[in-house]
Order: C-alpha cells, then structure tokens, then sequence
C-alpha cells in the first residue's frame, strides 16, 4: 500500500503535521489489555457495584425489558449502522422510526413525534426553545417548582444564553400540585409557554385540563412533561383540556431501556401538525420509490444543522437512535393491553408500599392529591442516615428531597414499580420500622409473605 | 408491512406484562385515558420476525463497508458491547448513591483521565451526549469564561465555510452570531479572511482538524496566534480525532476546548443514528465552567461533583451523567488498544484513506484536494463527470448501494461541488479498499456507457430511489390506520 | 467467499489471545506441530461481517413460516436463551460438586418433574442428548429389562412403517433386529399385521403417537393390548407430542417408555442442527434402568445420582447431564406456560393445523387421509399433482422457498407418495396461515400453467437448485486451497 | 377458523382420542410465570450458584470465550434454524458447517470430519463403533485406561447391546501413559482399534507414533482421542506415527462453548477420506447450483438413519450444530497463531501451578511424563476435605481422582488454563498450604503479586 501511495512508510503520511506539534509517547495511559483482560475488569468493576432491591424512580423507572428487545436491537444491522441519511440502505432503521413516531403520536395523542432527542430534560429544554421560536414576542416560560428539578436546572443551561426566562411557579402544599387559582397572578402577561408535567416530580396527579385552558387563554403553549408508562393509563396530552396540550415532552427511559446509571436514555417530542416545522430532530416522513412501493426517508431536513446551519431549529445532530428501536420494540411486546397492565401494577405497588410504609408510626403521605406511581413521605427521623442504614440492608429506599427541597422537612420520594413483589415490599416495611425505631400497624403485616 | 399491519385485535405477549389488570386505586375516572392507545396488538413472534426482518433492510458496519466520510465508521469490538452490558451496569439507578457505584464511576474516571491524555487538555467533562451537545458546552464556557471577566462585547463565533453545520447551529444556540471563513484552493482557512474578521467582538474560532476536507490546517500555529492576539479562544470539534490519535494533541496545538466524538473516534457503534457521547475537555482557563456532573476520584472514593462543588460551571445538560453505557464502551475500547493501539488507529485510517485516495485517483477520479495528503478521509470531486455525462455524485453514491457498498458522504461540505467524502477508517482491509476502488471504476466506465443506468440506481434494495420531495410536501409523520 | 479467502497471512484478532507466546516448557519437540493448522487469518471485523453476512442466507423461524411436519418449529421465546446464558450457569464447571450448583440443579429437578405430570411416567432421566438418543436409552432399557428377567430371546423391535428413521436405527445399535408393521389407508397400525408380528422374540414395538401421519392412532388401546400380551414393551417416540400436550398422556395410554424432544414440543430452538435434547420417561417397571446422571432432590440437597446409587442402571450416555443449557431454556419455557399453557399449545396446534388442512384441501390440494382429523400435522399426497403436471412435490417445496416459506417435510414418511408433511405449529397466526395458502395455490397455478417454472424453482434464493448427486460424487468435504 | 373446519369447538378436533384417555388437569404444574417472574426466578438460582475460581479440567475446560463468538452465533437467522434440509434456504448453515469441517480437517491433519455427534464421550463411541464397521472380523477394541473413565463408562453403554468389548489397557505407574511395550500382550489378537489419547486424562503426553505404529502392524485401527486446543500445538493426529491415526474424535468444547454445567458440547470426528462412508453424523459438501455457483449441501445421505434406516451407520439424527457455528466463529477469531498462543499459555500456566503447588511440602506430582496442560498431583491429606476447604476459600481445587483411581492415593487432577493469572494461582498455593498445613517454599512464592 506505500508503494502504491509513493511513500516509503507510514510516518511520511503524517508530514503535513508541524514537526514541533508531534506528540512523544502517550505516557498516561496503560497499556493494552486483552479482551479476557478486559472482560475480566468489567466484571470485577460490575460486581462492585452489586445489586439492590431499589426503590427511587425520580424520573428513571426499574420496568421488565423483555428479553426479545435487547436481543433484537443488538443485531449488528440495527447496532453499527449509521443515521440513515441513505434512505434506500436504511429502510430498516427508517421504518422503525416511522413505526416508533406512530407509536409515540397515539401515546400521547398529538399528531407528529420526532425520532428522538437526547434525554427528557434536555427534550423540555428544547421544548421551552420551541415554543419561545412558536410565540411571536414572549421569551418567559411558566415553570412549576413540581417538575423534576434537575430537569428545570437541564432547561436554565440550555435556554439561558438565547434570553430566555424560565419563571418558577410554587405548588401546592397540600396537593403537591399546580394550583391553576395560583396562576392568576401571571395573567396578562407575555409567557410563550406553560409547562405542566404529569404525573409530577412528586408523583402527584395535575390539575392537567385547567392548566392547559389557563395556558391557551394567556396566550401561551401549553407543554406536556410527561412519563411514557403513565400514558397507556392517563389521559394523554393532546387530550388535556379543550384544546389539548401543545408539545409535549418526556424520557423514554421506561420503555425498555435500562436504568444503567443514567444512560443512555432518550427524550421524546410530539406536537400538533402546525407546529412541526418549528420541532427540533429528526423526522421520518412515509413516501414511495420510483415504483410506487412504500419507503420512508428523513424529511424536513430543512429545519436541521446540516442544512440550514445557524438558522435551524437546533443544533442536535446524532441522536439516541437505538434507544428508541428499542423502545419500538418494547411498546410493540407490550400491546396496549400490557403497557396499561404496567402502568397499573406500578400504581397498585406504589399504593400499597405507601400504605405499608404510612403503617410505621411517625411515617405519613406528605401531599393529598391522587399519585401514579411515584409518592412523598415524611419520615419521623431525617432521611440520610435512614437510607443509609437500608442500604446495609441492601435496599435502595428512595431519593432524599431535602437537597431540592428543604421546605419538606424529612421528606422522601419512594416509587414501587410492577417489578416489585409483595415480599419487596414487605422487607422496605420490615426494615424501615426496624430503623425509625417503630412497629408497624396492620397494613404493613398484610403484606408479609404467609400471613 | 408495517408493524401495525400485523396488529389483529386482543392478541398480546402475555408473558410480557402481569397476568392481572390492576386497579387504578386512587386515579381520578376524569384523568384516565378513554381510548387505549394504538400500538400494535401483536404475539413475541410477530415482534421478532417483523424487527428481524426489517433489521436485514439495513447496511451497516457489520455488514457492508461504510465509507462514509465524518462519521468514522469503524468497527466496534463486541467485548465493548458485552461489558456494558453486564447487567451490574445496566441495573444501576442514575440517583443511587456513589458509593453503590464504585465500579462504574471508577471507569469513568479512568476514561475522563485517558481522553484528558490523549487529547492534551487539562480537565474533562463527560456529560455532554452527543458532539452537538459537547459543542453547545463548549461554546457556553467559551461565553461563560468571557462573562466572567466582564468581556460581554464578544458576540461573535467564527466559524470555517467548511464546518459541520452543528458549529454554526451550536453557537446559535449560545446566543453567539456566526461568521463564516473562506477555505483556501488547498484547503486550508485562508488566513487573510480570518485576519479581516477577528475583532473585539470575536469570541472564538471553532476548527475541525483535520478539516472536514480531510486535510490538517498547515498553519494552525499562525491560526492560534491570530485568533488568540486578538482575544478569542480557539474550539477543536474533535469529530476527526481520528486521523491524529497518538500523533498530535489539540491541547498542544493551542486548542483552549475541545469536544470528542466518542461514537467515532473511540468506536461506540451508531445505532442508527444514536447514542453518542460528546465529551468536551478545556485548558486550565476555562475548567471551572465545565459542565456538570464531573467525576473525582480516585484518592478514596470516586464521586459526582455537583453545582456546590463547581459553582462556576455552566450546568448540566442532561438528567444524569451523560450516556453511561457509551462511556462504558469507550472506555473497554480503549483499554483494549492502549497507548500503542491509540497510535496505530491514527496510522492505519491515514494509511488507507490516502491508499484508496491514490488508487481512485487512478482509477480516474478526481480529487478535490490533490496536492495535498489525506488525513484519514479525502475528498473526491464529480463536478466533471457530472458536466460530461450529467450523472452526479449522488448518483453515484446510489449506484455503490447496488454493488454493495454503503454511499460516501455525499455534499459535504457544501463547498466542494459534487463531493463525495471519503472514510475507510483502519478496521478495513486492504482487500475491502481495493474491491470498492473495483466498484468505483465500474460506475465510472457506466456513467459514461449508459448514463441512465447510474442515474436511476440504486435498483437491488429493498426499494428504489425514494420521493423526498413527495415525504416533504404531503407529510405523513404516523401511521394514520385503515 | 469462503473465510479461508479472507485469510491473509499475518493478520490477526488480537485482542483474542494472550499478547505473549509462552514457551512449549516440557513438551518434547518431537510431539510439537510442524506446521500450523490452516486456520483462516483474518480480523474480528472479517468474522463478524462473513457470519453475520452468512447468517443472512439462512431461513429461520425469526424470518420465515417454517412448516416443517416432524420438526415441531416453533417460535422460542427469548427469555428462554436469556435465562440459560446468565453467566453463573454458563461459567459452572460440570465436575464442580452438586453444592456449587443447587440453583442449577433445582431447575433441572423440577423440569424433570413437569416432564414426569405431562407424559404420567413414574420417571424421568435428562440425560439423552437428542431423540435420538433417548431411542437408544429408551430401547436399551427394554433390553436391560427383559434380559434381568432372564428372557434373553427376545431380540426384535417392531416399528411401523410410517416410523421415524431413527427408531429401526436406535433398535438396531441396541443389538436388536427390526420388523416393520404396515399401515392402513386409514394411517393407522395395521392391527392383523401388528397381531401377526408378535411373539415370544417381541421385546417391544415403538410407536409415535400421533403418528408422523398426523393422526391419533384409534386403536391405542388394542395395540397396547396387543404388544403387552405379547410381552413386549410398549415404546413412545415423543417427537409428536406437541400435539397432545395436556390432553392425553403416553403414560395413560399404557406406555412403557418414552422420550421426549425437549427441542421440539419444549420449544429449544433448533440452531440449525441441534443441540436438542431427548429425556425418556418410564413406567416403575422400568425405573430401575434409566441411564445416569439423575437429579434427586429436593430434600436438603439436589444431587447426581451415579452408579452407585442405581447399579442397574443401562449406564452414562454421555460425559455429563446431557445438554443442560438446553434444559435450563426447556425449564423456562415450561414455567412460563404452565398447565394452561400446556393444554393452549395442544389446542391451538391442532386447530392451526386442521385450518391448514382444510384450506389446502379447499384450495385444490390432496390430503392424504381425508376422512381423519390432523393432529398438529398434516400430510399433502401431490401423486397426482405429479402425473398431471410433471410437477413433483420436491418442486412444490422449492417453489414456495421463492414465496418466502420453508418447505414443508418432503417425501416423509416414505410411505405416502409425493408427500408434503405440514406443521404449523401453535405460535404462527392466522395471517401466516392465511398468506400460505395463497402461495400454495399459486403454486398449484404455476404448475398448470408453466411448470418449467416450478420445476426450476428456486428463483430468488442465494443459489439455485443444488446439484446433490456432483456433491456426493465429487467428494469435496473440505477447503483444500488455491 | 372453526367455521372454515366445520367444527363448534376446538375440543372437537381431538375427538379421536378415546374419551377414557383423556387428561383432565395437570395438577402437577405450577401456574404460568410471566417473563418477569420467571427471569426474577431463574436470576436467583443462577445467583445460588455463585462464581468461582476454577482449576478443574477433566475433560472440560475453562476457556476465553470472544464476545463475539455467541452475539453472531445467537443471531435469530442461525439460532432458530433447522437441520439444513432444504439446502437452498440453508446456505448460511452449510457454508458455515463446511468451513468448520475444513478448520476440523486442518487441525487434525485428517481428510475429513463431520459436522458434529453429541459430545466427545459419545463420539469415542461411535468411533469404536465404527472402527468395528471398517474391520472385518473383530469386535474388540484396545482401550487404555488413560482415557477419561467416564468416557470409557459411556463408550461401554453405547457398544455392548451389539456385543462389542472393550478391553482395557492398562498405564504406566511411572509415566502416567500407555507404555507401547505393555501392549504386547495383546499382540496376534483380533482387534479392531486401539484408541489414543493426546493428551491424555492425566494430562500427560503419550507416546503417538510407537501406539499408532503398533496398532497398524496389529491390522487395528488407531483411533485418536484429542484436544482442539492442544492440536494447534501437538502433532495431529493425521501425523502420527508412519500413516497417521485412521479416525480422531474429542469433544469440542474448548472451542467457544460455555462450561455450562456440563452441556451441550459437541463430539468432533475425523477420518481418513476412504473410511467416509463408514463415518455416523451429518456431512456437508460442496457443490454447484444450476448455474454453476458454488453452494453446500448436506451429503453422503445414505450412510444416514432417515434414508438407510436400520442400516444407518448411526442413529444420530439432530446433533450440536449451534455448538458447531460457535466453533467456528471461535476459531476464526483466533486464527492459527491465536489458538497456539492460547494452548501455550495453558501448558505454561499448567506448569507454574504445578511448581507452587508442589513447593508445598508434601505434595508432589505423580507422573513423570510430559504434560499438557492438567497434572496429576499427590497431596500429603486426603483429597475429599481438602477440596472442602478450597471451596470455603471460592476455589475449585480439581478433581479427586479417588473414585475413579484409587490407586494413586490422594491424588488429584488440576488445570489451569489461560484464563488464570498469576494472583489466582498465588491464591490457589496460599490456600492450599494452609489447608494441607505446610509453608510453600520459594516457588510460590514468586507468584505472588508484588513480589
Ligand atoms: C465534523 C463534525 N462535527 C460535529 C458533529 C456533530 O456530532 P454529533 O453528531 O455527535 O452531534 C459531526 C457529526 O456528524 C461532525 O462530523
Ligand atoms: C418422529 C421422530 N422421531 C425421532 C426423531 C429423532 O429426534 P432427534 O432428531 O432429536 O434425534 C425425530 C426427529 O426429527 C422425529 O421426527
């Protein structure tokens, strides 16, 4: 091959590189392992971090993967293959994507979806963008303190060099909700969007129809944030209200891809029709071939960095393509029957852990309004050292809210998703009476095993 | 057929949901949903044989050479796949407590200190997910370090006519302006263009290099001090890391912040269009603004730096630490190939891009760039073939399908006319390169025998030429049903 | 291209072995190799791309309707293969103690166990590794039975002439000879043959029930009469048993021995040849022969019961538990049917297949016994298809591989002339049905109309029709290089 | 579809079975498990199962396995095919099973092999049987009993129905092989084969070429018994003494196959080109299609059970064909230098356990011959216990070769292949020396890390 290129060795292809520039030896790094060396680390680097009984959601749920979906999103077609800018070499990512954007449109019952964004926080960051490009004057948004706050700081980062303001609305201390009466004093005012999640951060349910009404009545876009499992049960957001939500958002985590401490995951976007020129991502679009046969191509390109450069929607690029292939075929396994019977089981868990859980002495429901699958609770000892000592136990009792949360005192999120048996919910009861320091009431001996 | 074709009322894969239907215990009648969505009523055969077969419609790294020029890709070692998918990683919570991670956060760690060497920089941040978004962060330090000093003036990112369209589009979104710079005959930024626009307003330079021309910037030196002198920083997209792993270091040649493409140079496999992992590493300057969450570590334990321990920095971009199981796959690659791996991945991909360069050059082709080297990439220019026999470099990138292969990159960048951008990337064999040389000499000798042939291919896929202009204009973005 | 032609000397999947060639330490030089085996050169790359290039060209239930009579194709659920491959029943050696591997050894019990309720045998052993083999242990068993009872003249096996070619072959390397049983026009046992065959030198008749007719045999009950009269042993080959899976038990039916395809009616996937696996069941008389390993349990410990334990016992198959691997994904699959399931796979297999067979039937085809109802399967005679048209039923099997089938069974059982033997299986849908039909009567169309076409079939296939006779002729069982 | 068959119920379509027959429940069963339950389930007996550090062999070993070996050989498209029948939908298969043979064929030095039997136990049995075929008279057959004993066992089960012995030869107590001049007593007699282990179940080296020899001047067949790891660095059994071994056999699981608890594996077997049509198992040829492209078919039918029936030269019908592409993929990925490397550093490992191991006081290696890559040692205590107490420490020590030889005393097999760095046999030498009560002298100690 060098005599082919007329060069006498490797070293003089790199001639063009300023000889001062050239790099010595690459110190820092170790060097080569086999692949059974490697494996071998992973490994002992895996069984490290062991396994545990979980307990937190917070915005990524533990759900059953079905076996089939890993198995077939690993094949190397799907895999190692590239965004599929060569429509006719990538019929079958491109279709998948069509099926999935169909999918995901009935879900949350707007008309168009895109192919994917990078996570759910990052999907409300551009929502918010969207909707500030969709408004002709306004650059605030509304912003319940009862989205994930995480997702909120997501939004700051992102949105804060173009001018916008996100403007923080309080929930309320009873419900754990968006009250719609503590939205009048934003009237009249110029908001591009309200962002309503559902369920919440909390896990509470939203008032949903009365603030999309005040939303579309201020002017504003109403966003959705919501979880995918709670779709197949709640009523979706293009459904909210009398004109239905405008965009809405969520990760897609739940639909069958791993927790894997964060990533990667995938956030979705949908949207009424008119405002699809204005989403950001790519787009599948169904057409035909010069013999008429059905196909699908990448289309509105032209709202895309790769085409319309600074003027474009966004500047997302690579996608999490797999991840939604994944999550395709997931929601393809789980039918609407099976999708809803999760989301029910998660609900009919969570309820009876926070029954178990409210069972022990000094244990209560922080909020009053109806909850998914995710709920708050004060514990009578501060949370820290309490998850702490469940974690000796191998349990994982949920995420401490005092950090974003102070003003809930000893306040806890805890969600039991359809993965969890009675037995696990038994033992987070059983342990957590030991560590507060108090017996459990009747409710939470119910659900012991063989009683 | 679409999946929704196969979709026949009250069938299910029962064993993938719970046996029984739940109640909805305390859910409001007014908030459930009245209709069942529409997905697919379909058995775990009909999902299988239906993906399967859809998956066999793809050209991928696994099955066809994929020259395609940007996008590095090459193959990804299974074992990547394999340790990230061990189910301790994929089973962990993203808010379970540090010390429940130790295994994982010490692989990242160790990641974030090999990409920190072979980069030059001084400090790295994983979080970012794909280059676009690594890209974003690093343009929001460039503005945050300039804020932080009170130089607020600077509005302005400059940007070579040749970028990727995700630079122009990243600084937008940073609330920057962009300006365009003028590439030279042989490729290079023209140096009087960037003189004339550097300026108190410029905030920085962002430079692909080696371009996206498949060149290295003679005078990145002279860029360096140019763009610096007059108060910009300098940004590397890191998209082509590639072709100079082991051989020359962004931080040594001057770059204050740079992203990596994780998903090419260090070989995670695209998926179809995703994940990536977009890594940005940055000089001293500019390492208080890097995006959160950092991992620190190692002198006891490896933990998650967050807004209290930096309170400096830009903030996240995502929920949780970027895309773990990318990450965990990079770092597996890696250590794999080691220091001497890292060096061998710059010297092969440069070995067969100026190879299959010179072979088609042979072969007749004309290069966009021919008295230069290539990188790891090269560009052919079609602008004459297309004047003599009116087929054009999209033809021809269809025509490959047929033969086999999968397309170049094709019109990128804009400014080459009729380019295909070339990649063969060091996991392929010489035997590949000289059976797509073989290819490409055949379209050629069709091109001028029978024009119509090229023009109307691709015609052994599963379909022929697809209407994009027909899917613009009566979208059809879901299934509407029968 | 074979992948010895994508060998290039030198070139090597590193990662793959240790980085060092260790000394040959205290092997004599005269015992080392001379030269290395030819074994192809080549990257990870090249092996994942020519395999899974290779793969491609296969026609497998996860692509295809796979109505193969006899073969029991059916859709395998994954979960199966995931829960046999997690990495603590794949890494557990099989001389490491019983203690190491109660987990493994508990599934295993029970499936021996369910295995025990759906034939009604008193027991099971897993240690056949195929039908098969199970044939040989279960034929052994009888031999080991009559020869303890000092009936030592007893050295013939009657089979049916419909009967499996593995059963006179297993009869035969337990020392036996065979007598074939005719069939009625009715496709069952001739009784006044049976009657005629047996005798004092009987030790015993195999009998697949339904039989590889596709039909219950009526007179079971005579039969049995008749073989135990005799003093034979009453044998059942499992192979069907998909058929009758919770609604009739070979026990019940005054068996003595049976095994069981776990690869077919317990739906391991095939992997293109195997591995299967074929436990046998026995009534008590019996149960002191089983061949060895057994697991015993649960009280305290599951254990491998050995020689000592069972010192009549006909001895070890092979070198361990037969295919446990395969065990552990039959295990899964009979959990997540459970009793329910059981009776649903007998039920919709029979439907599916009596659907089938009607509509063929209506679609102008043949049935071979049309006064019967199919079991799971069903038999095509295409006898007179083939003196009308010159089309022979090897054709039809060709021409449907063009319409995106496999074949159905072709010219088994031998008795039945020009036949098609048809099993769709309970996990195919009424669509897939549906759509095989209509290319059935294409077909039956084609060799009216052009039956060229259908003898030259197949058309769209990787190759065309194999030359069987240049490859039996020309010996060529191996790369012999360029 | 009942209406199509005129039927009102699928309970219809059985009436054929007599009614007295029928099942009525099966109480026996559990109910049915969801995917979740079941994985739940099956992830906690794996569990119980735990992981260990391995130093057994006998027949088994522990070998790197590339990830990619089983992501491709899992692929739907081979995984859930059949028996390659209908050789045009079946290309995949074949090529991939005449690449295998040929790989086989090089390894062995033979003409040619089959496309698999169950194991390599069962293998030496049909190739006893076979040798019996080829000769025309005897039905005896030389067996040393340097072969694996439960190899012998199964042998004996699979032959004696048709009255064929096997008579056993005896080992050399020094050597640990088959001394050539033992064999004389058996000279003038009619025997069919003498089998050929290399290595053998001690691990040791035999003496090939004098065995081969002798058993060709006795008109015997010679029929070897081999490693596929050891055969990429051993003289193949092609190359034995003056003509060659006429059949080999050996299981091949060392080639990519999980351990497994003990299955599947697969039986190799390779043979001289004019004993063929004597070899049992599938064959796979090669061909051309009508137009003269080059394709694979299953061949040589006639020797097979489902045409000749009771004349078969077996009656194996489905065999490990899965195990057969993972082989295959196995050794493409290491290639010729690949597998040597991986053979040598098993024999080199083999023998750094063997010097720590015996650097304790009073254990000693029990033969003299060479050895492969497993020894025969002899511990100061009795086997059993100590093997106990390796198990407390994570180790599996070996196999105790009392049972099966008691003979030797308190021996015990070991192996230790690639796979075993120089901490796991510190680790191994440590324990052990404690159990058995000595100090390990300097040898041992040189193993350790840090030293
Ligand atoms: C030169 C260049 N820069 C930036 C990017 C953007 O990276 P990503 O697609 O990971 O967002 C690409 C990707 O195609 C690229 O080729
Ligand atoms: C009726 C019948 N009996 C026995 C067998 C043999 O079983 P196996 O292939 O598992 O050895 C088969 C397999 O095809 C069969 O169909």
């Amino acid at each position: 091959m060098l005599a082919a290129i007329g060069v006498d060795s490797i070293e003089r292809l790199f001639d063009e590189i300023p000889r001062e520039l050239r790099t010595g030896e690459l110190g820092g790094l170790p060097p080569a392992l086999s692949e059974m060396a490697a494996m071998r680390l992973m490994r002992e680097r895996a069984e490290r971090d062991g396994a545990w009984l979980n307990f937190i959601g917070a915005g990524a749920y533990e759900h059953h993967i079905p076996a089939a979906v890993w198995q077939i999103a690993s094949r190397g077609e799907l895999y190692s293959a590239y965004t599929p800018y060569q429509a006719e070499a990538s019929q079958g990512t491109l279709q998948t994507l069509y099926e999935y954007q169909s999918m995901m449109a009935s879900l949350t019952a707007l008309d168009v979806t895109n192919a994917s964004l990078y996570d759910g926080a990052s999907a409300l960051a551009e929502a918010v963008l969207m909707a500030v490009r969709c408004h002709n004057s306004a650059r605030r948004v509304l912003m319940p303190a009862s989205v994930h706050p995480v997702w909120r700081r997501v939004a700051r980062t992102l949105v804060r060099n173009q001018g916008i303001e996100l403007v923080e609305v309080p929930y309320s201390a009873e419900g754990g909700h968006t009250d719609p009466q503590s939205l009048e004093r934003y009237a009249g005012k110029d908001y591009a969007a309200l962002v309503i999640p559902q369920p919440n951060f909390f896990g509470v349910i939203e008032p949903v129809d009365e603030l999309t009404d005040w939303a579309h009545a201020s002017g504003a876009l109403a966003i959705a944030v919501v979880n995918p499992t709670a779709l197949a049960l709640l009523r979706p957001p293009g459904e909210w209200g009398g004109a239905g939500a405008d965009i809405a958002v969520g990760d897609g985590q739940p639909l069958g891809v791993p927790l894997a401490s964060g990533g990667p995951y995938f956030g979705f976007m949908a949207c009424r029709r008119d405002l699809v020129r204005q989403m950001p991502g790519r787009i599948v679009g169904a057409t035909v071939d010069t013999e008429g046969r059905p196909g699908y191509v990448l289309t509105l390109q032209a709202r895309e960095q790769h085409i319309r450069r600074s003027k474009a929607t966004s500047n997302i690029c690579t996608n999490q393509g797999l991840m939604v292939t994944a999550a395709t075929l997931h929601m393809a396994l789980l039918g609407p029957e099976g999708l809803a019977r999760v989301a029910r089981a998660c609900h009919a868990n969570t309820l009876k852990l926070v029954s178990a859980l409210t069972a022990i002495g000094g244990v209560t429901r922080v909020f009053g309004g109806a909850l998914f699958h995710e709920a708050v609770l004060r514990l009578p000892v501060p949370v820290a050292p309490a998850l702490r000592a469940l974690r000796a136990q191998g349990i994982l009792g949920g995420l401490d809210l005092k950090p974003d949360f102070p003003e809930l005192g000893h306040a806890l999120l805890v969600c039991a998703t359809e993965t969890k048996s009675d037995e696990d919910l038994a033992r987070y009861a059983d342990h957590l009476a030991r560590i507060v320091g108090k017996r459990p009431r009747a409710a939470a001996r119910a659900l012991k095993p063989g009683t | 057929m679409l999946i929704f074709e196969r979709s026949r009322p009250g069938r299910r894969s029962a064993a993938q949901s719970p046996a029984a239907r739940a109640a909805t215990g305390e859910i409001p009648q007014r908030h459930l949903r009245t209709r069942p969505p529409r997905l697919p009523e379909v058995s775990e055969l009909d999902v299988v044989r239906h993906y399967t077969g859809l998956s066999q419609k793809n050209y991928s790294i696994d099955t066809h050479f994929y020259p395609l020029g940007s996008c590095t890709m090459k193959y990804n070692p299974r074992a990547c796949n394999a340790a990230a998918l061990l189910p301790q990683f994929t089973d962990r919570h993203p808010a379970a407590p540090d010390d429940t991670g130790q295994g994982f956060l010490a692989c990242v760690h160790e990641l974030q200190e090999m990409l920190r060497e072979v980069t030059g920089m001084a400090q790295v941040s994983l979080a970012p997910m794909a280059g676009a978004q690594g890209e974003f962060a690093g343009v929001a330090m460039i503005r945050a370090y300039h804020d932080s000093r009170g130089d607020t003036q600077r509005r302005e990112i400059l940007v070579p006519d040749a970028a990727h369209g995700t630079n122009p589009a990243s600084a937008v979104m940073c609330g920057y302006s962009v300006r365009e710079i003028a590439t030279d005959a042989d490729g290079n930024v023209e140096l009087a263009a960037l003189r004339a626009a550097v300026g108190p307003r410029t905030a920085g330079l962002m430079l692909t290099n080696p371009s996206t021309l498949g060149v290295f910037e003679h005078s990145i030196l002279e860029i360096e001090r140019i763009v610096h002198e007059a108060g910009g920083l300098l940004y590397y997209d890191g998209a082509n890391l590639n072709a100079i792993l082991g051989m020359v270091k962004p931080g040594d040649m001057g770059f204050d912040v740079i992203h990596i493409n994780l998903h090419k140079t260090f070989s995670t496999p695209h998926g179809g269009g995703g994940p990536g992992a977009g890594p940005v590493g940055v000089n001293a300057k500019l390492a208080p603004f890097l995006p959160l969450p950092l991992v620190a570590g190692p002198d006891g334990e490896y933990r998650l730096l967050a807004e209290a321990d930096r309170p400096l920095s830009i903030g996240r971009l995502g929920a949780h630490l970027g895309n773990g199981g990318v990450l965990l796959r990079a770092y597996v690659y890696m250590r794999m190939l080691g220091a001497d791996g890292m060096r061998r991945v710059a010297e092969f991909s440069t070995l067969n891009a100026n190879y299959l360069m010179v072979e088609l050059q042979r072969a007749g082709f004309e290069v966009a760039f021919p008295r230069r080297r290539a990188s790891h990439e090269f560009i052919l220019t079609l602008r004459r073939l297309k004047e003599e026999t009116g087929v054009a470099a999209m033809d021809v990138a269809k025509r490959l399908l047929d033969k086999g292969f999968h397309a170049p990159t094709a019109y990128f960048p804009l400014l080459v006319p009729e380019c295909l951008l070339i990649e063969p990337t060091e996991t392929e064999s010489k035997q590949t390169l000289d059976a797509f040389v073989i290819a490409m000499k055949e379209i050629l000798r069709e091109a001028r025998e029978n024009p119509a042939l090229v023009k109307s291919a691709p015609h052994e896929t599963p379909v022929r030429r697809l209407d994009d202009v027909k899917a613009a204009r009566e979208l059809n973005l879901a299934w509407s049903g029968r």
